[in-house]
């Protein structure tokens, strides 16, 4: 294992300290339990949105901590869950009387300990709704009854849902933009070669030197199929196919598109990717209103791509251009 | 014979040292039809808890299973850390302020946490879950007493079915839990959760059989 | 090799493409010959500021076309410099009368490709100055007579010249702050894996499955030494103080700290790189007044990382401050 | 016997096949101390080169040299783009016009036109560059020449001086280029840019032999 770290059982702990001496004016770091909030937090009156999930997924979650976009993160060990009493300080540390929101990709682990936080803090009196992202076409909703993994639409929601509380959209208003959010949203990846967890130290699975993964999942997670490299239009066009027909899109839908590194792939090549993409989407008579191509939800090192495809309507895209100053999205401020 | 704080203290401790054993086994079976962390999360969390357990035990059985449950709650993640946390805080609930139990004290905790567990995580027996090993130990050792065996040989019987159960997971197509995303390919495979379960038990027939 | 291309031969035109594809709003992009210009290009007045060099580095240099930073970027084929056309074209393309700065990265190639460009530009009466950067302390540059690599500071200097130029900066005062940027930074940068130039189709060096080489040049050029792989810690002190001793950087010092993946090394080992960083420079009495955690001047998809220090004053500090907005640096705007 | 446009055109066709060639050798020379890409940034060259000069061949010798200058300059990029480019160019004005060539127009072009690659590269013999390779051959054109042998001897002294240049190359440290990065480590190996000179000299020899 070739990795730029000290100690492998305290990756985590060590990256939070990083990126609290890297952003002092953005955000604060607890390592007991671990989350990253706002500097300016709690905001009275604003509902307090809040995510969280496995680390190893880097900008996700704490790059998104800022203003316009998640008041806390909460990460747990790498490709683990974090832990109810995560959450439930955070969001006692952030929330500003108006209720919390959770932003929850759709893993059983996830699913539970975020429920346990929310019992917690609505014993405490404080509303919390929670919005569950399952975006993950590779995996047959129809057939297992977990649903989808969710993916790449988490960071999608996390802009606009963040968005719209910094604009003060009451709690009940923005879980039902959030589940809009979330059933407008598809994803799909793959992989060149696989990632290693540090403490486990080897790959978390095998690819041969000419094999790609189609469909898989964000923690190396088996996909739908294996294959031989092929060239990157033919991959896009397999990771494409699935997504537009899922939702289904339709000519004259307006999406906003991401074209997103898992990790070790580099801009050159996402912009290889993202020119067969925008053509596809074109000849589909579908529009990209916006785009971000670049590493925002990724699987440590692991090479590969995801595309996501949000539909999104004039408000949706109106809260997607408002501003956001966080450690790795930024515009307008 | 009833159930005493030194041995609940005792199982415990002896499930964090079976655990230490068989961390990289679970973490193998989790690389098959899961994410290979249910090894590495349940020892981390058992740690914890015997740390925690050792700085300053509580002095009855509820509040020792309460303090377990804390700890894997905010030390395990993943699935197996709030399921195992609901188990451990349900029996701590069930038991509050109690220094002994009886067996069938015992055995009524052990069902309704086994039935908390199920709940948090909307788990049946045939999901290929960690349910598939909890829910037969708790037949069986309900079974066992009504025949009017001692709590020592039930929870033998017990952790016997929960090993039966959790074997029988291997055929299963998982419904529940990050194996349900493999669909298929997720029969012909022991679920890890089943198999922590069945450490779990077979820890309490061990210490029970040494008084 | 695996990567998301399509034909080894296409893949700085592709990937053009792409760009040109996900960001109208803010490029354009000339294939024949290759350069990415500002979508706004000319802007009357103002000096126009290109850049260039080798592909395979991105986002550098096109990632930095637009407000407030490069006016066009020339990207050569894969680790090879651009060629006097592509300057040329570029320049007569974006030129608002005020004259072109050229930000050249000290390599022969592209030095002399740049030059011929200004000899050419000169020949049609327009005024180029060019400023050179030479700052991989890995080089020790009283021995080699070629000089330093030009590596890290042409991220900043391309920030803090954009700027400069945008604040309406005659030519030569743009020039020679130019010189004092590329004076006053330092960088050195290590590799834990090799990268795989397109049309070479294998590795341009090999590592031992523990081994790193540290001081290594953004194309792969060995460096330093090669040694085991180390904690980051130990990592970050070996580039560190080669850096620190170089200028050299004194306590009272306010600096810019880039810390950059060579493309397959994730954010959650930069952040905890960063922290080092952070540790020593504050033991050091170095104050790092604003700082870049991520992807900014690659190696293709090689895995490691490099260090850039830049000492600062007022002026640059300012000019840093000012908006950006192009696609791969942006705020405030 | 005088230099013709026909051979001029030989002659660049000659490189191009030479440089085909020895592709793989000139990038496996560049690997071991610059950047694996000489080889495929000269052919990417001269067959864009041989191209443009098929398309519409200009009838006077420095009117293709200018083609050939502005054709390597806009296509290989590098280090040795701007230098061939040089080169050529400088040729191109040498001779701008003619459309036959004597032997001592030929070295005293020929002359200038290394003295503008060294000019353009700040280089001189024996740091370990083409110069190394360019400069020995016009020395040696001219000893020739003066010698009152042909010019086809002469280019094939020429053509052997540069090879011996080329090797003696192998024990010099780099001071210029890419190379001169690795300080003392770029002892032992021979320059890539010296041995694509080297080639330039021996297609020009084998042209004239073939009269
Ligand atoms: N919804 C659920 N209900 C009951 N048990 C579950 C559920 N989801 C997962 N499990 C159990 O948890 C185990 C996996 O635990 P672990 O690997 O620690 O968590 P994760 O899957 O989040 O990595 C599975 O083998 C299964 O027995
Ligand atoms: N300053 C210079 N003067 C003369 N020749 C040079 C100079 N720099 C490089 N060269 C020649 O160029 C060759 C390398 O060419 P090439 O590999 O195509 O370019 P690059 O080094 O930019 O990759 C070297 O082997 C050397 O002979
Ligand atoms: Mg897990
Ligand atoms: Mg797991
Ligand atoms: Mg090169
Ligand atoms: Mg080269």
């Amino acid at each position: 294992m070739k990795k730029l770290i000290n100690d492998p059982q305290q990756v985590v702990r060590e990256a939070l300290e990083g990126m609290a001496a890297a952003h002092p004016d953005l955000i604060r770091v607890s390592l007991e339990p671990k989350y990253i909030y706002r500097a300016d937090a709690p905001r009275p009156g604003k509902v307090a949105v809040i995510s969280g999930g496995g680390s190893g997924h880097e900008p996700m979650h704490g790059g998104f901590v800022g203003y316009g976009m998640l008041d806390a993160a909460c990460p747990g060990e790498v490709f683990t869950s974090p832990t109810p009493d995560q959450m439930y300080e955070a969001a006692k540390r952030v929330h500003g009387g108006a209720g919390v929101l959770f932003i929850v990709k759709n893993y059983s682990g996830d699913v539970m300990n975020f429920d346990m936080a929310a019992d917690l803090l609505r014993g405490d009196g404080i509303a919390v709704e929670s919005v569950l992202i399952a975006d993950d076409v590779a995996v047959e909703s129809s057939l297992y009854s977990q649903g989808r993994r969710g993916t790449g639409t988490t960071v999608l929601a996390e802009k606009i849902l963040g968005a719209a509380a910094e604009r003060g959209y009451a709690l009940d208003r923005l879980a039902e933009l959030g589940r809009r959010v979330a059933e407008n949203g598809r994803s799909m990846g793959m992989a060149l070669t696989p990632c290693t967890v540090p403490h486990v130290g080897k790959p978390t699975f095998e690819l041969g030197p000419d094999e790609v993964e189609i469909g898989i999942g964000i923690h190396g997670e088996p996909g739908r199929y294996r294959e031989p490299l092929r060239p990157a239009d033919e991959i896009v066009e397999r990771l494409l196919d699935p997504i537009l027909s899922d939702l289904p899109f339709r000519a004259g839908d307006r999406v906003i598109c991401m074209v997103n590194s898992m990790g070790g792939t580099p801009l050159l090549e996402l912009n290889i990717v993202y020119r067969k993409v925008a053509a596809v989407c074109a000849q589909r008579g579908v529009t990209i209103a916006r785009n971000l191509v670049g590493a925002y939800i990724t699987s440590l090192e692991m090479a590969g791509v995801s595309i996501t495809l949000l539909r999104v309507d004039d408000e949706m895209l109106e809260l997607w251009d408002d501003p956001v100053h966080t450690p790795a999205l930024r515009w307008r401020r | 014979m009833d159930l005493t704080t030194e041995q609940v203290l005792a199982w415990i401790q002896r499930i964090a040292e079976l655990i230490r054993q068989n961390r990289d086994y679970l973490t193998q079976l989790d690389a098959a039809i899961g994410d290979a962390d249910h090894g590495a999360n349940m020892d981390r969390g058992f740690q914890v808890t015997v740390q925690k357990l050792g700085n300053e035990p509580p002095n009855d059985v509820g509040a020792i299973f309460r303090t377990v449950g804390m700890a894997l709650l905010s030390s395990v993640g993943g699935a197996a850390g709030p399921l195992y946390g609901t188990f451990f805080l349900e029996l701590g609930k069930q038991l509050a302020g109690r220094t002994a139990v009886s067996a069938q004290e015992w055995a009524t905790a052990l069902r309704t946490a086994v039935a908390a567990v199920a709940a948090r995580g909307q788990a049946q027996v045939g999901d290929k879950t960690m349910i598939d090993a909890l829910a037969p130990a708790v037949e069986e050792l309900e079974r066992a007493l009504a025949e009017g065996v001692s709590l020592a040989v039930a929870m033998q019987r017990a952790a016997a079915a929960a090993e039966e159960g959790m074997r029988a997971t291997i055929p299963l197509q998982a419904q529940r839990g990050r194996a349900s995303y493999l669909g298929e390919r997720s029969v012909g495979h022991q679920d890890p959760g089943a198999t922590s379960s069945a450490l779990l038990l077979t820890a309490a027939a061990e210490i029970l059989a040494t008084e």
